[in-house]
């Protein structure tokens, strides 16, 4: 699944146009231009997800002024859906730059919530109910790690474990209340269900993504990670350090994202959340992350896509209100266009050999 | 073939204008669409009601949504919005939003994950909001029933669907049955109705002096076991007479559970008592077994067939235009003359189910009640839509709901 | 031997993007010979044989093969077509057997309905093997589980199945045992009866020994050309580096210097059978070379003084502290080049800018609270860049572009900037052309005058000679002879304790 | 003989001591594992669905191509046989015939799809997913697909012999086309080499397409089961909803890799199919909660990798504890099998 020989292509372009007696000049002047070639169809990647993004604004502003939908509210909403998901999908971009595959998020989001909501419950604190949740989900992001830390494992199938043992452990949390759902007071719920919280968390934590990314060692080595793992090894990079490191900051994530969940939907079951898993990952393609990881991971992956998720379904549902079988067309809908996002931002790194 | 970064920016223009034709295709259809209703109804102005549904899949869903959105929105002048299927409480808050953006003047809701946040968007955004086919729980309706937008909850409360199950054990004993296994539905998932439903057939055959579940005899004693459990054990149900033989509930269709599924069949009770969609699930795995279900879901063909086979020996049902009163009460709200209780509370009425034990049962109650003509018609709901009615004439149109007081 | 050409390659040159792999190149083959051709690492014998062959085209130049135009677009286009090449690297597939290997691309023939028949495409391998006098081998075993002379062998008989009137052998016998090579010599020489043979090799004494005619190549350009009667050892030789009047190539002096500070010390190293009680020093200011036939063990030790293995037993030390993992060597200043640099030394989908810094974030960082900015990643990968002067558009240039000689510079560059005090290189020169390997001959030198250890692992004997102050010989696994840096080293005393 | 002995040990170590452990422990609890006269039935029907899925699943994956597609494939096959079925007549033949070419379609849209975009296969797939949840959802406008009125729609997947023949069909072909055709050669060139094969004249694309058909039409199959064992289809289902489907095959194919060491991987998804179905049935005779269920074949699942991951660790403490620093003698053991390559990433 590695792109590696990224942009070889580009200079056999350069090498076959070669004039009979190349001078040194036009040996320079060519590889300067297969440079450009290969920056431009950089750009050109790096910039297909926001073109995606200005597509989307432009017809949700569309959709949504010829159908009389309330803007002002739409947009507010909009915010309100992606937020969760663009946290959780930032913190996850950690462990999808360094080429692991973390399918538990969305159970762990839940276990967290659940765990929120009991502290809650329990000692009615806001803050213990923060921690509460944060702990469980770097705790749930952390056995995943670890066990494939200590035993070598493809991080990939522990998670497929985690994700069981996730679903069992909330189905246990729910038992506990001798009841279906763990429920959270609504008024207190409604006291911080409020943008500003949601702004304020996002904000704070983006910033420390961004930041942890662009500028710390944590974030070079781990696109190195996911460029070459061997030789990232052969360079001192500690794995098993590195891959708890990003676990860490995923759960952190997770964390964040399971204290809004609890307080936006503050009455949890066993099926909450339940679309956070897959969703994270989609967006975080659709705003240009790729899956495998690498020098081409983007922290801003996860905004981008989380917006793009969020305009396009809006877009759909005022499309589609009162279709029967619209739910069907809208989800194929998504699905081309989220193919020909990931296409385009594809499109100047081919290899001659298929994409694994 | 080859791509092209051209075709790359030919398709993403493709798209965006793709996107907005459609966009203004959708409101030209939105328009199209309340006309041909206006022309109907007579009425200039469409009421757009929304729709919350948790499970669109199942044929009980699909027969209450044609009737809303064909003879309903035939008939009086609104139209529907329908959500996607809602796995849970973020999804019916995310379908709640999209309503509320998109101008909806009053929810009906058929989901129950998170009704209070429900009842607060609405109350908030100034919407009328109204429970159908379900009831809050009484802390609920306390809560929430002075809220202005609140419209009022008909449907089946806990102790109609604690009745159903009742119901559904007296018809089998009273046949001769002695052996039961029991499908269990959403039992560990604490499906309030199906627990209670699961303790109204406990305790119907509890009714024998010999027979107890874990020493319990009482409903709330019953409910209390059932509660801590979180499932049921065959294994503390003790009786002289009857005999549950096996026991099983919804997770993954897996091998254990098909395991679980063919000991239960294997173990030959006379009757599979079903806290829903049994035969659906079930169905297929009894036929030619001699072992009939009873079941607790809706009059659809499959059941009929199913009924008409032998298969099905039971069944309590929601009629089709079941959902008449309530839409009647809403639409009367939004038009301004919300139904309120002496105290100016919304309302929480009853409304149970129709029982069917033959197939020709079964089809009286079809002919009379279906989507082309339901029982509840223009004429019969005409006259709750803004009429002047009282809150008292409502109610009591609203407990005549069983066959016998619709259809004669 | 007839006289009759059968290939004629006119003014044919090649680059790959800054280099010129070669240069406006005639050349000329008869029927009947055996040609051998010889040249540094870089010289483009390889270049020149596999577009001979189709797996490469031409920038520019014509072929004539038997009187008519030669343009083979494939490599199984040229194999059909009459020239066959057994290429340097493993060509063999490790998933599927012997037989599927053999006849990859092509089990059509065995097949009907889309069924393969394999009871009669083993039978036709072992026919083929057989031709070439491999005889203990099962076709129906997976090429994985075959070592690495019986995958060579494989190669070599699916080329001489198809008896092509060239076959073009790529520096094959470094990977053979003597057995191996008798049977590669032997295939050769009865291939001389049905058409000709292009023989690569670095190995003088061997060239000479079994070619008819010998082509020495350098920077691309062809020298000059030896008939079997011209053939001399010093004037192959001189051919081959021709390069007196350029300046030194390799270190001026002759003399075995270091300073007293130990600066890597192994001790008792066991690994499997690669490595067998290997004990060695390494002091600072000195350069130590490694030599030995390619499976020797020489590969691993260079992994294990990094760390980078897990031994049965023994401990590697720098400046007292224990080199248990890579982490702590390069926390301790060790660096690693390894042999197969795309895959082991560069994240080749990364910018120079990335691949120089990673070794040295905690550098950058430093000082600045840990803060990566990108204006401090650019300074500290400007000095590397230019002291090494990489040619590249600029510090953000994806590495996979890149040629061979500046990828290695890159990989150089990662570890000299960091302040590395011990260098481990292994195959430092590998496929990286004249003028590179030059540069890092003078770096070594410099480096070694700074007060480094270096560690030089190298299968081309003329560099370890030409750079190192010790030269330790192994062998299976065991360090066999150490030679101190002289100026009448003798090769073939060297050589003889490799074999 | 020894060899023969030491294959047959590695091949049925792992279905026998499952089924004796399962057995045992069903009998100490009281329980028996064959209590109704369907569990054979039940056995052979889950063997099939998850042996299939098994196959689907590790033919792309051994290529690195990781599909999460599967279920969605199907679901959507199943739903567009079985409406053609029950709108157009011709009764089982056609809806197996249709399911069955509807899979393949699929599979083969799916790796044209893919070959064409040039886009990470796991990225493909996840669109993919969508598109024919869509569709499913799409044809029935969300509603279930109910074989109620129609029990010889599905009086195949309650029928034992019918079962056993899938089975035994399934692994036939799929042994025939991935280890003896001309396809399958190339196919598993393509495996360890990819380069080596593209530039040996292998057509990558063409066989990535086929293999994607083949999943595809393996998928259908399971999708005709999967609607006879429920008695429905659940066509409603949308969201990566069908994706579950997926992770109940990784332990098989671990497994079955496993055994592939020993005999062939092919038969392994069986055996390891096999051995699922019967810690089913184990799990059904002790009466397990699904939250139970769910924690053991977790703890199995890696249980299993890490004796898979640090099996040649431990040979290493082994040799070293035994033999000192004596070289290792013996045949050099068997090549590791490559499944799994993709689920690293």
């Amino acid at each position: 699944m590695h792109d590696l020989n990224g942009t070889t292509v580009a200079q056999d372009d350069a090498v076959a146009g070669t004039p009979a007696t190349p001078t040194k000049a036009a040996i320079a002047k060519e590889d300067a231009a297969a440079a450009a070639k290969a920056r431009r169809g950089k750009l050109f990647a790096d910039l297909a997800p926001l073109i995606g993004l200005a597509v989307l604004a432009v017809a949700f502003v569309l959709a949504g002024t010829s159908a009389g939908t309330n803007m002002g509210y739409a947009v507010e909403t909009l915010v309100n859906q992606s937020v969760i998901v663009i946290i959780i999908a930032t913190g996850a971009i950690f462990i999808f730059a360094m080429g692991s595959f973390d399918i538990s998020l969305g159970a762990s989001t839940l276990v967290a919530a659940m765990v929120a909501g009991l502290v809650h419950n329990a000692t009615g604190n806001l803050w213990l109910m923060l921690g509460a949740s944060v702990l469980a989900a770097v705790t749930a992001s952390l056995i995943s790690a670890t066990l494939a830390a200590v035993f070598n494992l493809p991080v990939f199938v522990t998670t497929v474990a985690m994700l069981s043992v996730l679903g069992a452990v909330a189905a246990a949390l729910v038992q506990t209340t001798g009841g279906a759902q763990i429920r959270i007071d609504r008024s207190f719920a409604r006291e911080y269900d409020t943008l500003t919280v949601k702004i304020i968390v996002a904000v704070a934590f983006l910033a420390l993504c961004v930041f942890l990314f662009n500028y710390t060692r944590l974030g070079r080595v781990e696109k190195l990670m996911g460029g070459n793992p061997v030789t990232a090894r052969l360079t001192g990079v500690s794995m098993k350090l590195t891959a708890i490191a990003a676990f860490a900051i995923a759960g952190l994530g997770v964390g964040l994202g399971a204290f809004l969940t609890a307080l936006r939907t503050p009455t949890l079951t066993v099926t909450s959340a339940s679309d956070i898993g897959m969703n994270i990952l989609v967006a975080m393609v659709f705003g240009g992350m790729v899956i495998s990881g690498g020098p081409r991971s983007r922290i801003y992956a996860a905004i981008i896509g989380g917006i793009s998720m969020a305009l396009l379904n809006q877009t759909m549902s005022i499309m589609l209100q009162g279709m029967a079988g619209g739910a069907g067309i809208a989800q194929m809908v998504r699905a081309v266009l989220f193919l020909a996002v990931v296409w385009l931002a594809a499109s100047g790194f081919r290899t001659k050999v298929l994409p694994r | 073939m080859k791509i092209t970064r051209k075709m790359a920016f030919g398709t993403a223009a493709g798209v965006a204008a793709a996107l907005s034709l459609a966009a203004c295709s959708s409101s030209a259809g939105t328009t199209d669409g309340s006309s041909a209703g206006a022309t109907d109804a007579a009425a200039a102005d469409p009421v757009k009601m929304c729709v919350l549904v948790a499970d669109v899949t199942s044929s009980e869903a699909l027969s209450f949504r044609d009737y809303y959105t064909d003879y309903i929105a035939g008939n009086f002048p609104v139209e529907f919005v329908y959500s996607d299927e809602l796995a849970d409480a973020e999804a019916e808050k995310t379908a709640m939003e999209g309503f509320i953006a998109n101008n909806c003047e009053a929810v009906i809701s058929f989901a129950s994950a998170d009704r209070p946040t429900q009842l607060d968007m609405a109350e908030d955004a100034g919407i009328y909001y109204a429970v159908a086919t379900g009831a809050l729980s009484e802390e609920e309706y306390e809560t929430f029933k002075d809220y202005e937008y609140y419209v009022g909850a008909i449907g089946p409360d806990a102790m109609t669907e604690y009745q159903a199950g009742y119901d559904m054990v007296k018809h089998f004993t009273a046949e001769g049955d002695t052996e039961f296994g029991i499908f269990g539905g959403g039992v560990p998932y604490y499906l309030e109705m199906h627990i209670y439903r699961a303790a109204g057939m406990l305790a119907a055959l509890a009714e024998d002096p010999t027979t107890s579940y874990g020493g319990a005899t009482e409903m709330g004693d019953i409910l209390g076991k059932i509660y801590q459990d979180g499932t049921i054990k065959i294994a503390d149900f003790e009786s002289d007479v009857y005999t549950l033989s096996g026991y099983l509930e919804t997770w993954d269709f897996d091998a254990a559970w098909q395991a679980s599924m063919a000991d239960m069949i294997a173990a030959g009770p006379d009757a599979i008592l079903a806290v829903g969609t049994g035969n659906a699930i079930l169905g297929a795995a009894v036929d030619g077994t001699g072992i009939q279900i009873g079941d607790i879901d809706a009059y659809t063909e499959d059941n009929l067939v199913a009924m008409e086979n032998g298969t099905l020996g039971f069944l309590a049902g929601k009629f089709t235009s079941i959902n008449g009163p309530i839409f009647a009460a809403t639409l009367s709200a939004v038009q301004g003359e919300p139904y309120r209780t002496a105290e100016g509370s919304a309302f929480a009425l009853s409304q149970g189910y129709w029982e069917a034990t033959t197939a020709e049962e079964f089809q009286e109650i079809v002919d009379a009640d279906n989507v082309d003509a339901p029982v509840y018609d223009v004429d019969a709901l005409s006259p709750f839509v803004a009429s002047g009615a009282s809150y008292d004439e409502f109610a009591d149109f609203v407990s005549k709901y069983t066959f016998a007081d619709l259809v004669g | 031997m007839t006289n009759d050409v059968v290939l004629t390659v006119t003014g044919m040159s090649k680059s790959f993007g800054v280099v010129r792999a070669l240069k406006n190149v005639d050349f000329e083959l008869r029927d009947g010979e055996l040609h051998g051709l010889i040249g540094e690492n870089g010289s483009g014998k390889s270049t020149l044989t596999s577009i001979v062959a189709g797996s490469q085209p031409a920038d520019t130049g014509t072929m004539i093969f038997r009187g008519g135009p030669w343009s083979p677009a494939t490599v199984n286009e040229s194999l059909a077509n009459g020239i066959g090449m057994v290429v340097q690297e493993s060509g063999t597939v490790p998933g599927i057997t012997i037989a599927e290997n053999l006849f990859l691309g092509e089990t059509g023939q065995f097949s009907t309905l889309g069924l393969v028949n394999r009871r009669e495409m083993n039978a036709r391998a072992t026919a083929a093997l057989e031709a070439i006098g491999v005889t203990d081998v099962n076709p129906a075993t997976p090429a994985g589980a075959c070592d690495f002379q019986t995958r060579k062998l494989v190669e070599l008989a699916r080329v001489m199945m198809y008896d092509p009137a060239v076959v073009v052998i790529d520096e094959t016998t470094t990977a053979l045992g003597q057995d191996g090579r008798d049977l590669l010599y032997k295939a050769m020489d009865d291939h001389k009866t049905r058409g000709a043979v292009i023989f690569i090799s670095h190995d003088l004494d061997e060239i000479m020994s079994v070619c008819d005619r010998l082509t020495v190549l350098r920077d691309g350009d062809i020298i000059c050309t030896f008939d079997k009667d011209e053939f001399d050892e010093g004037a192959i030789r001189a051919a081959m580096i021709g390069r007196s009047m350029e300046g030194h190539y390799y270190r001026e002096d002759n003399k075995a210097t270091a300073n007293d500070e130990v600066m890597l010390s192994a001790t008792g190293l066991n690994l499997g059978d690669k490595l067998r009680d290997v004990t060695i020093d390494v002091r600072s200011g000195e350069i130590v070379g490694v030599g030995g036939l390619s499976h020797c063990g020489m590969h691993e030790l260079g992994k294990a003084l990094f760390g980078a293995v897990v031994l049965d037993s023994g401990a590697v030390e720098s400046r007292g502290v224990r080199i248990s993992n890579e982490r702590r060597a390069v926390r301790n200043a060790l660096g690693y080049v390894s042999k197969d640099r795309d895959t082991e030394s560069l994240s080749l989908s990364a910018s120079i800018r990335d691949n120089i810094a990673s070794a040295g974030l905690r550098l950058i960082g430093k000082g600045r609270a840990g803060l990566i900015t990108s204006g401090a990643e650019n300074a500290y990968v400007k000095t590397p860049m230019d002291q090494l002067e990489i040619k590249a558009p600029g510090a953000g240039t994806i590495v996979s572009t890149l040629s061979g000689g500046n990828k290695q510079k890159v990989v150089f560059g990662k570890w000299i900037a960091c302040g590395t005090e011990v260098l481990i290189l292994d195959c430092p020169t590998r496929g990286v052309d004249v003028g590179v390997k030059q540069a890092m001959y003078r770096l070594m030198t410099q480096l070694k005058d700074e007060g480094k250890a270096i560690v030089l692992i190298s299968e081309e004997m003329t560099e370890l000679m030409g750079m190192s102050d010790r030269l330790l010989i192994m062998k299976d696994g065991r360090v066999v002879r150490e030679f101190e840096r002289s100026a009448d080293l003798n090769e073939m005393e060297i050589i003889e304790c490799m074999i | 003989m020894g060899s023969f002995m030491r294959r047959a040990t590695g091949t049925l170590i792992i279905p026998v001591g499952v089924f004796a452990v399962v057995w045992a422990l069903a009998a100490i609890d009281g329980a028996s594992l064959f209590s109704s006269s369907d569990s054979l039935m039940i056995l052979a029907r889950t063997t099939a669905v998850t042996m299939l899925t098994t196959m689907a699943l590790a033919i792309n994956l051994n290529s690195g191509r990781f599909d999460f597609s599967l279920g969605a494939m199907a679901l959507a096959s199943s739903t567009i046989g079985a409406t053609i079925a029950i709108n157009v007549g011709g009764g089982f033949p056609a809806m197996a015939a249709v399911t069955l070419a509807a899979g393949a379609l699929l599979g083969a849209f799916s790796g044209l799809l893919y070959v064409t975009l040039r886009i990470s296969p796991l990225v493909s797939s996840l669109g993919v997913t969508l598109l024919f949840e869509g569709l499913a959802f799409t044809i029935t406008g969300g509603g279930n697909i109910s074989f109620t009125q129609y029990p010889e729609l599905v009086a195949f997947g309650k029928n034992l012999t019918a079962l056993v023949i899938v089975i035994v069909l399934a692994l036939v072909g799929v042994y025939t086309v991935f280890d003896r055709s001309r396809f399958g050669s190339d196919y598993r060139a393509l495996i360890t080499g990819q380069h080596a094969a593209v530039s040996a004249g292998v057509k990558e694309k063409g066989n990535a397409i086929a293999t994607y058909a083949v999943s595809g039409g393996l998928m259908g199959v399971v999708g005709l089961i999967q609607a006879s064992g429920k008695g429905l289809i659940e066509a409603g289902s949308i969201n990566f909803s069908t994706i579950g489907i997926m992770f109940t095959a990784f332990l098989p194919m671990f497994v079955g890799g496993y055994i592939g060491r020993y005999s062939n991987d092919k038969l392994g998804y069986l055996l390891g199919a096999l051995s699922m179905s019967v810690i089913g049935l184990g799990y059904s005779a002790l009466r397990l909660t699904s939250a139970q269920q769910s924690l053991i074949t977790a703890f199995l699942l890696v249980a299993f990798l890490i004796f898979l991951s640090n099996e040649e660790r431990a040979k290493h403490w082994w040799r070293r504890a035994r033999l000192g620093n004596r070289p290792p003698s013996g045949p050099a053991a068997p090549p590791r099998e490559t499944a799994g390559v993709g689920a690293s990433a």
